[in-house]
């Protein structure tokens, strides 16, 4: 029986190693090490989904130490959705952009601007795709800190990866919104080490941080965290930079990356700190948190619709997505009769994890296809891609999907993570969350029909258009139609994040 | 003698704030970087004050030495870049924005950073002190590790997963620098001129074998007294960059396979050696029994030679932007992964970069 | 006896510090600031050295501190080098008396 | 006051000030030496302030955790330095474009061949 030892083990390191091996140079190195990364990966994740279904939590003691000495990783259900999300979106785009970058590749010639990124997307995005592993599986503060630290280092060298200068501009100012964030995350760590003298964070959980110095901690690693996930007001690094990176690059950045610090808000948030539990008392925080998003959602859906480029669409479309899972935290305990105490809300726990797992793939989707469609017109102008339904229906069908699976139509899995949702703010008379809900909703399915409106008007100027190799876009079609058929299986991943230390199973 | 003591430590703490406090307020870059020098050897001081001598060498070596080295080098690669650099003197390196009309706004800065310090001041006193537990347990399971220096023993025992990624960290690093754009590389000045210069050049043959045994000396020492891979690779980094600026040794090449071998066989071996011993042991990065002093000691060996390219390899690399390439005017704005020239429909189409 | 000797040494090591730290401050110009800095705090250093070697210590400690001593002493004088050359080449004329220009 | 909460207070002091120069500075190098300031502010918190054994040093952990760190900030810093200096190259100024000071300066862009039609 294979344990859950090798397969935690097999996701960090098969990615690292993946690297390493595409490091050597030639194009058949590249694509080794991209093939053993996402083998890796995707045998891993359903390994750990294997092993958290039968056995529930694991946990692997690095080194054989054990806590609080060593430094232990932690799987339960929620590790596992996300190792699975960026397992199957890192696996889509490697194909994407073995073939996006294979022509510079192929070439042989690495010294013209942009065939850089036919050398280093690879080693850059499996280093990613190891540190965003690494957050996920972490059961460590510190060892968060120094995987953040990865992730952060390789998102910003892949935006840059687009030579121009509103990529380099771009790319610099993410790394620094990223290496502020980590410093004030850093300096939480550093106060919560002090009071609590562990830096494990199920010792830290038993602990049950309260107190001045502990909220201030959370505060600041909150703080930190928001800027790095680009919560509304915090956001502006983010349209920029998305929209600037190689389009392989943008998909991984606004599936995966922004998730990652996400993923360790809530892990602080709901797990160390458990201010959802009975008694907590922190339902002013939670609203807080509630109200940036919505404050998101509303924002980046008014100023997708007020975009003329087509990736900056997506990117802010990125931004106001991000609100719901936000939205999640106020929801997450229900008011009852007694004050004070409310019941855990499974309903928007799972919609907003669900949330997250769908625009993860349809984000994913529909950069790489805006990436076939701007690679076709040779333009990012929203208006010059009139033609693109007859050229590339392809494209525009992943493109449709993903952003109908945003918007909520039934049967996507967004719809899914929606309905739960509000459902959850209905069920409680939260009448004004799920205004919001659904008011975002509906702002989606405005810019993206706004996109598919003018893919199918008739073309200025036929014959514009370069060829789109297929495999490009089936690998946004892939993402598509994963991110819509989420929503026809939904049972058994509302049950995995069930198992786990989040809410009230602690 | 303990009042002469406080002193000391309390004129390192405000001499320490004054000098960052200064570097962060100046408009002269080069006053800015040198302060930052001076602010991590005033570090150093105060680490050994603290007890943790450890971190004082990574700090004097790694902070100031080669964090500085190559701010000073970046500095020069800015101070030739500015438009006014060739005739009208430094450009870029005096930094004349931000200030002129907003003075109610500097206030405010400085009145809410006071605000700030304070609060931070007043949380962090107010943490009660608790008791060394995880010292404690670090003592009681120093043996298993087979290192006597605790710090080794955490860094490279209990907490290897840690290291193992500062390690991918610094290759992070590397991978990323490589994947910018890269020009002249000759960062100092002209080869010829190097090796006109008999006294750097006599200097580097004094001190470059002493260095080399000396970060042998702290590779080995390292587990039982202060040292280690961190602090030798500093100091075989700043070798190297002696050796490369007196002329005795070429510029390493980021294309050439020996560097690309040495700068990640440790991230290599870290990796290896960690899966290689599972079916032993059970668990990623763990020793069998006994083991621990022998595989510590190769892999801080490997580890050392690995991060000392790396260094060197960042402080060659980093400056070297090219002037401006040309045919960075002719990339697609939409980002087209070949970064050529566009045809479509036969005629060429050239699009200059456009800001927004 | 060689208690006070190394108080001495000391004390006088101090000085040259002390005396180079001013002259670092209140040197007319370049040059000057870099021989105070360079000569005398070489001449400090020394006898700081020279003074805790003095104090009862393992031989192995008294090595090491002649051998910081000595690289201490290369390296400034090596740094002194440059960074007069360097500020000739730049054209930093030297400051020749009162009458003289080029501050 | 002993001298730990020197240090501390030093630390905190430290922090604040790299941050103030972070957000603050509009010259991409003065913000990298901000992050780097406030690193070091943190790291004089974590060591001074960690309670110890009596009879031996500083605390081995936050040691470690101050080492790794150190390693992780020079390793930020030189990608940082090497992206500024890239920045400056690509668009004149080692300036993000919104925060540059004064009046947006002429762009002296080489045109390598007048602007093609777009589509």
């Amino acid at each position: 029986m294979i344990s859950v030892e090798i397969w935690s083990t097999l996701a960090i390191v098969a990615p690292v190693v993946g690297a390493l091996v595409s490091l050597l140079g030639g194009r058949r190195s590249i694509l080794a090490g991209m093939t053993l990364g996402a083998a890796g990966s995707l045998a891993s994740a359903a390994g750990l989904y294997l092993t958290v279904r039968v056995n529930g939590v694991a946990r692997h003691a690095l080194g054989g130490w054990g806590r609080p000495l060593g430094i232990e990783l932690y799987v339960d259900g929620l590790s596992v959705v996300f190792v699975a999300l960026a397992a199957v979106v890192g696996t889509a785009v490697g194909v994407y952009a073995s073939i996006y970058f294979g022509e510079a590749a192929s070439s042989g010639d690495y010294s013209t601007p942009g065939a850089r990124g036919a050398r280093y997307f690879a080693p850059l995005s499996l280093f990613l795709w190891a540190g965003l592993n690494g957050v996920f599986l972490s059961g460590d503060l510190f060892n968060l800190y120094v995987m953040l630290e990865i992730v952060g280092l390789s998102a910003a060298a892949l935006v840059t990866l687009a030579v121009t200068a509103k990529a380099t501009q771009a790319g610099m100012r993410y790394l620094f919104v990223s290496l502020s964030g980590s410093m004030l995350f850093l300096l939480g760590i550093a106060i919560l080490y002090l009071v609590h003298g562990t830096l494990s964070l199920e010792q830290l959980a038993q602990a049950r941080p309260s107190g001045l110095a502990s909220a201030s901690a959370l505060a600041l690693m909150t703080a930190g965290l928001a800027a790095k996930t680009a919560l509304f007001p915090l956001h502006a690094w983010l349209p920029p930079a998305h929209a600037a990176a190689p389009a392989p690059a943008s998909a991984i950045l606004s599936a995966l990356v922004v998730k990652s610090a996400f993923y360790v808000v809530v892990r602080l948030w709901l797990f160390v700190f458990g201010l959802t539990l009975p008694g907590a008392d922190a339902q002013g925080a939670l609203v807080l948190m509630g109200t940036l998003g919505a404050g998101a959602i509303v924002w980046g859906s008014v100023m997708a619709l007020r975009q003329v480029s087509l990736k900056r669409l997506i990117a802010y479309s990125t931004v106001a997505q991000l609100g719901y899972l936000f939205v999640m935290f106020p929801l997450l305990t229900q008011p009852s009769a007694d004050a004070g105490s409310g019941a855990w809300s499974v309903d928007a726990w799972s919609g907003g994890m669900y949330h997250a797992l769908c625009h993860g793939l349809a984000k994913a989707a529909m950069f790489l296809a805006a990436g076939n469609m701007t690679y076709a017109v040779a333009d990012d102008a929203i208006e010059s891609i009139s033609g693109v339904a007859r050229r590339l229906p392809m494209s525009l069908l992943a493109f449709g999907l993903g952003g109908l699976s945003l918007a909520g139509v039934p049967p996507s899995g967004g719809f899914l993570a929606k309905w739960l949702l509000l459902g959850a703010a209905l069920e409680a008379g939260r009448w004004i969350w799920a205004v919001v809900i659904a008011v975002g909703g509906l702002l989606t399915l405005a810019y993206v029909l706004m996109v598919a409106r003018e893919a199918f008007d008739a073309p200025e100027d036929p014959g514009d258009f370069r060829a789109v190799p297929r495999r490009m876009e089936w690998a946004a079609l892939a993402l598509a139609v994963v991110a819509v058929l989420l929503g026809l299986r939904g049972v058994e991943i509302i049950e995995l994040l069930q198992i786990g230390g989040v809410g009230p199973w602690r | 003698m303990s009042t002469l003591v406080w002193a000391l430590d309390v004129s390192v703490a405000v001499l320490l704030v004054a000098l960052v406090a200064r570097a962060m307020l100046t408009r002269d870059l080069l006053e800015a970087v040198v302060l930052f020098i001076a602010v991590g050897l005033t570090l150093s001081l105060a680490w050994v004050r603290l007890g943790a001598p450890d971190v004082a060498l990574a700090e004097a070596a790694l902070g100031a030495g080669v964090t500085g080295a190559l701010f000073l080098n970046a500095f020069q690669r800015l101070a030739r870049t500015g438009p006014g650099a060739s005739d009208a003197g430094p450009d870029y390196v005096i930094d004349r924005g931000s200030g002129s009309g907003c003075g109610v706004l500097r206030v405010a800065t400085v009145g809410a950073a006071g605000v700030l310090a304070v609060t931070l001041m007043t949380i962090l006193v107010g943490i009660p002190l608790r008791d060394a537990m995880l010292a404690q347990e670090v003592r009681t399971s120093l043996e298993q590790t087979g290192v006597s220096n605790p710090v080794t023993g955490v860094l490279l025992g209990f907490r290897a997963y840690d290291t193992l990624f500062e390690v991918c960290a610094l290759v992070v690093a590397m991978v990323a620098v490589w994947s910018l754009d890269r020009g002249n590389r000759n960062f100092a000045r002209d080869p010829k001129e190097l090796r006109e210069d008999p006294v750097l050049e006599t200097l580097t043959r004094l001190v470059a074998p002493v260095a080399g045994v000396l970060a042998v000396y702290l590779v080995w020492s390292g587990s039982s007294g202060p040292g280690g891979a961190f602090q030798a690779a500093a100091l075989l980094a700043g070798v190297g960059v002696l050796l490369t600026a007196s002329g005795l040794m070429r510029p390493i090449t980021s294309g050439a396979p020996a560097v690309r071998v040495l700068g990640t066989m440790g991230l290599a071996l870290f990796v290896c050696v960690g899966v290689g011993l599972m079916p032993w042991t059970g668990s990623f990065l763990a020793y069998p029994e006994g083991w621990g002093y022998a595989i510590t000691l190769v892999l801080e060996g490997v580890l050392t030679l690995s991060i000392a390219v790396i260094l060197l390899e960042l402080f060659i690399d980093v400056p070297a932007a090219p002037e401006v390439d040309p045919r960075l005017a002719t990339v697609d704005p939409t980002g087209d992964p070949l970064g050529r020239t566009l045809t479509l429909d036969g005629a060429l189409i050239r699009s200059p970069e456009e800001d927004e | 006896m060689t208690a006070v000797l190394s108080v001495l040494l000391l004390t006088a090591g101090a000085f040259f510090f002390f005396a180079g730290t001013v002259g670092l401050l209140r040197f007319p110009d370049f040059y000057c600031r870099l021989h105070a800095l360079t000569k005398a705090d070489n001449l400090g250093m020394g006898m700081l050295v020279a003074g805790l070697i003095l104090q009862p210590m393992a031989w192995a400690t008294r090595l090491q501190l002649v051998l910081t001593w000595f690289l201490v002493l290369v390296a400034a004088a090596t740094v002194c080098h440059l960074l007069a050359r360097s500020a000739l080449r730049q054209g930093l004329e030297p400051w020749l008396g009162d009458s003289g220009e080029g501050r | 006051m002993s001298s730990e909460i020197a240090y501390v207070i030093a630390g905190a002091a430290v922090f604040v000030a790299g941050l103030v120069g972070t957000m603050g500075r509009t010259h991409l190098f003065w913000k990298i030496l901000g992050v780097n300031f406030m690193g070091s502010g943190i790291f004089l918190i974590l060591i001074a302030a960690a309670p110890r054994l009596p009879g031996e040093g500083a605390d081995p952990v936050p040691q470690a955790m101050v080492l790794t760190g150190i390693v992780v900030a020079a390793a930020s810093s030189a990608l940082a330095l090497g992206m500024a200096l890239r920045v400056v190259v690509r668009s004149g100024g080692p300036f993000l474009s919104e925060d540059a000071p004064g009046p947006p300066a002429e762009r002296t862009e080489p045109e390598v061949d007048s602007p093609g039609p777009r589509t």
